[in-house]
């Protein structure tokens, strides 16, 4: 766990020694220990969801729309135990995805922006987790729990179960277009503006998964590698990046209103040497 | 490696005069906020990628496409790409006039730009009615597919394009804002729909 | 003064929705001697059209159709007490409001199977189990914002470091064991018989009845933290 | 000084739409209704459009006057365009008459 480690690292005076003890220390001492606690339920969550649906349930990659109702019998015989064990453990910890879109929406409000930002993000979001996942792990497993039902009606479910997945997109477009927004506003230069755009990119691939509501195969089905492929690469880079910057966020969390201290690297160290500086008091 | 080596690498157009002078130009200089050229190029490269996907499916069906690509009308294809690159360059001068205060003649130009952005959505409507009307809809066939995917998504950069001029209007309106950085910033994006436009008109209307 | 009032008017709308509940809930044929999954699809569906049953799966799914989101407002009432918490960031709150605007929305999407189901008996059986199925696995799996719910507001009870913390330290514990209770039935599609089942002692007793004591001791610990809230802001004012 | 700027940007705009007028008209030296796989035509076709792209870049967003890293990136993003549509094509051809 070396990125515990880093966390550490934010503090000069915190111990080393066993995880366990670092985590107690930090949950007694550490200031930042609730923004804290949801970066890493963001890092573990997503992490698990990438088990689950990859290796678990295995069912990401997308299989083909085009599956004739045998085969689709055929799919969820071949996944049986595994989708109904990973969707038991995807409905025991999806809740704690919600620190996420907590802390996501705290970076809005610690911007200079209308609290109506972080509020619109974190009902959106919240929201989203219905339709986007949760129904295709419960049309999943109730297609999984009867194999011997009609094959018409587990072709049925299993697209009901791909079309919420991947046709869910409106939350999404909304919720990164919010985000952006308020980015391209805020004065507290709590995110770099790079990240406003890549937030426009991101919505972009949303609009860009809608032709699979239409196509049952090819490049733009819900398997296809502009709509799934290519957006996922996307998705992994946003995602990335917004992990790592709220890390920064959080490091650099002042818990003031002003603007946010930048990380001190050593040029700007240097810098702040050659002119006065304010802001040095209020950073530590 | 310098600027000047790569630059001369390469035939270009209308500059080739202003060479000489190239080194004194390398200022350093990136017009507008970094960080919308992570936009540009995060999206350069995305496209890229859409480009990529059309092509390969077409040497599959090299056929078909080329059939398709004949229900297309190459001096509609040509028409638009005029109509952008002008107005890029309106853009161009208009950030330029501002650069210089004369902000006059900077409005006038993103006025322009703004009219010919108009006149590209409205030809790319009609066609699109033009081609439905013919009996070719999003699923017809691969490349229709295609066609109206690439124009599409590259239509709705350029609605959103109009809310970044819009932003630059507003800039430039008032003594008491225009900020150079965002009318830079702007244009940047304005091209990007140019460019991205270039590439499609080639992939789309004229490749065989 | 006036702030209170409100609150203890929505908190007062518990007692009237667990009355409607536990009376939609006895209304419902399929819960007091909850539905086996291994039903087959004929019996599934003579239960739907069994004429003593359908206009109680009907009404009772109509009451639920109409109360199931009135948690929403006490919900709303926590987040408020966990306002008041000595925290340095909204966090928690967030999380709880998060929770609140995805959990009773699955409870609904679960009363829309069974109303579906209803709808017209005379449809196909294998359809009418298939919206039997959808609507109790996602009415006994769907628990993970209950889960999440307790696990948060244990942790932010357990943060709230102040001389008269807002919630004695027990409601913390209570809150766990209550997350604990509701794990199993998160493994429903697991077993078609059983205590996993979602007719057996874990999935539906156990959870139903932890759900239940949870609405009850929240209920009672948030109007005894708003009382006295406002006991200290009328010395206050 | 503002007519420097007129000037360059007018010899620009009148290049591209040259190169413009160059790609009409081979897209249209094989007739209009005989759409044929041609080699040629779809690689000048490329060529003059990344031309035409990386004029863009440099005129009108002014890459030339940007750090060498800006100006490196969108040499690479030609550069990767044009290897992997032309690689693309080329491979196509090579298959499909081979």
């Amino acid at each position: 766990m070396s990125a515990a480690a880093t966390e550490a690292g934010t503090l000069p005076d915190a111990p080393s020694g066993s995880l366990l003890h670092r985590i107690v220390w930090h949950w007694r001492h550490n200031p930042k220990w609730e923004l804290w606690f949801a970066w890493w339920m963001m890092v573990v969550f997503y992490n698990l969801y990438g088990v689950l649906f990859f290796m678990v349930t295995r069912v990401q990659p997308p299989p083909p729309a085009w599956l004739d109702a045998s085969s689709v019998v055929q799919w969820f015989d071949d996944r049986h135990q595994g989708l109904l064990v990973g969707f038991a453990i995807v409905f025991l910890i999806t809740g704690f995805i919600v620190p996420t879109n907590a802390l996501l929406a705290y970076s809005m409000r610690r911007m200079s922006v209308s609290r109506a930002f972080p509020y619109s993000y974190l009902v959106i979001y919240s929201m989203s987790a219905v339709p986007g996942m949760l129904l295709t792990c419960v049309a999943l497993t109730v297609g999984a729990m009867r194999p011997d039902r009609d094959p018409e009606l587990i072709h049925w479910l299993y697209d009901f179960a791909f079309m919420a997945f991947d046709g869910t997109m409106g939350v999404f477009l909304i919720g990164s277009l919010v985000w952006m927004l308020a980015i391209l506003l805020d004065e507290n230069r709590v995110f770099p503006k790079w990240f406003a755009y890549l937030n426009l990119c991101n919505a972009l691939t949303e609009v860009v998964v809608s032709p699979a509501w239409i196509f049952k195969r090819g490049v733009f089905a819900w398997d296809g590698a502009i709509t799934w492929w290519i957006d996922m690469v996307v998705f992994v880079i946003y995602t990335t990046v917004f992990i790592t910057l709220l890390r920064r966020m959080i490091v650099r969390e002042d818990f003031g209103t002003g603007p946010l201290p930048e990380l001190r690297t050593e040029e700007e160290a240097a810098e702040d040497a050659r002119k006065p500086s304010v802001s040095m008091g209020t950073a530590r | 490696m310098t600027n000047v080596a790569s630059d001369g690498s390469r035939p270009r157009g209308g500059d080739v005069q202003s060479l000489a002078d190239e080194p004194a130009e390398a200022t350093g200089y990136v017009p507008g906020q970094p960080d919308m050229w992570a936009f540009v190029l995060f999206e350069a490269f995305l496209f890229t990628g859409y480009f990529v996907v059309y092509m390969v499916c077409r040497i599959q069906n090299p056929e078909l496409y080329l059939q398709s690509q004949a229900q297309l009308d190459l001096r509609i294809g040509t028409f638009n790409t005029f109509v952008l690159l002008t107005s890029s360059w309106s853009v161009a001068r208009c950030v330029q006039s501002a650069r210089e205060g004369e902000f006059r003649s900077a409005l006038t130009n993103v006025f322009l730009t703004i009219l010919f952005g108009f006149v590209f959505l409205v030809s790319k409507l009609l066609e699109w009615a033009h081609e439905i009307g013919k009996g070719f809809g999003f699923s017809s066939n691969e490349f229709f597919s295609f066609y109206y995917f690439l124009t599409a998504i590259h239509f709705l950069h350029l609605l959103i394009g109009f809310i970044v001029l819009g932003v630059v209007v507003h800039q430039l309106w008032s003594p008491a804002r225009r900020s150079q950085e965002l009318v830079e910033t702007g244009a940047t994006y304005w091209h990007t729909i140019d460019f991205l436009w270039v590439i499609i008109f080639a992939l789309l209307y004229v490749m065989r | 003064m006036r702030r209170t009032d409100g609150e203890l008017i929505l908190l007062w709308t518990l007692p009237a929705l667990g009355v409607i509940w536990i009376s939609a809930f006895l209304i419902f044929p399929g819960f007091v001697h909850p539905m086996s999954p291994t039903m087959s699809a004929e019996e599934v569906a003579a239960f739907y059209r069994d004429p003593k049953n359908l206009p109680r799966i009907r009404y009772s799914m109509i009451l639920f159709n109409w109360f199931g989101v009135g948690m929403i407002p006490l919900l709303t009432l926590l987040v408020l007490q966990i306002r008041r918490m000595a925290h340095r960031t909204p966090i928690f709150s967030y999380c709880l409001l998060g929770c609140m605007a995805a959990g009773p929305t699955l409870f609904l999407i679960a009363d829309l199977f069974w109303l579906l189901a209803a709808f017209r008996p005379e449809r196909d059986p294998a359809l009418i189990q298939l919206f039997n199925d959808l609507a109790w696995v996602t009415f006994t799996s769907q628990v993970p914002y209950l889960i999440a719910q307790s696990v948060i507001l244990a942790l932010a009870i357990y943060l709230d470091r102040q001389s008269r913390p807002v919630f004695e330290p027990w409601v913390a514990h209570f809150n766990l064991l209550i997350a604990a209770a509701l794990v199993p039935a998160a493994f429903v599609g697991l077993a078609m018989g059983g205590a996993m089942a979602w007719d057996g002692l874990l999935s539906f007793w156990v959870k139903n009845v932890a759900i239940g004591l949870w609405v009850v001791v929240m209920g009672i610990v948030l109007g005894r933290a708003i009382h006295r809230q406002r006991a200290e802001e009328g010395v206050a004012a | 000084m503002s007519s420097g700027f007129e000037k360059r940007l007018l010899v620009v705009w009148l290049a591209l739409c040259a190169m413009t007028i160059v790609s009409l008209l081979a897209g249209s030296s094989d007739g209009r209704d005989a759409h044929m796989p041609n080699a040629a035509i779809t690689s000048s076709t490329i060529a003059i459009a990344l031309i035409k792209v990386r004029i863009i870049f440099r005129e009108f967003m002014e890459v030339r006057h940007a750090p060498v890293l800006l100006s490196r990136l969108t040499d690479l993003w030609v550069l990767v365009t044009a290897v992997s549509l032309l690689g693309t094509y080329w491979a196509g051809m090579a298959f499909s008459t081979g």
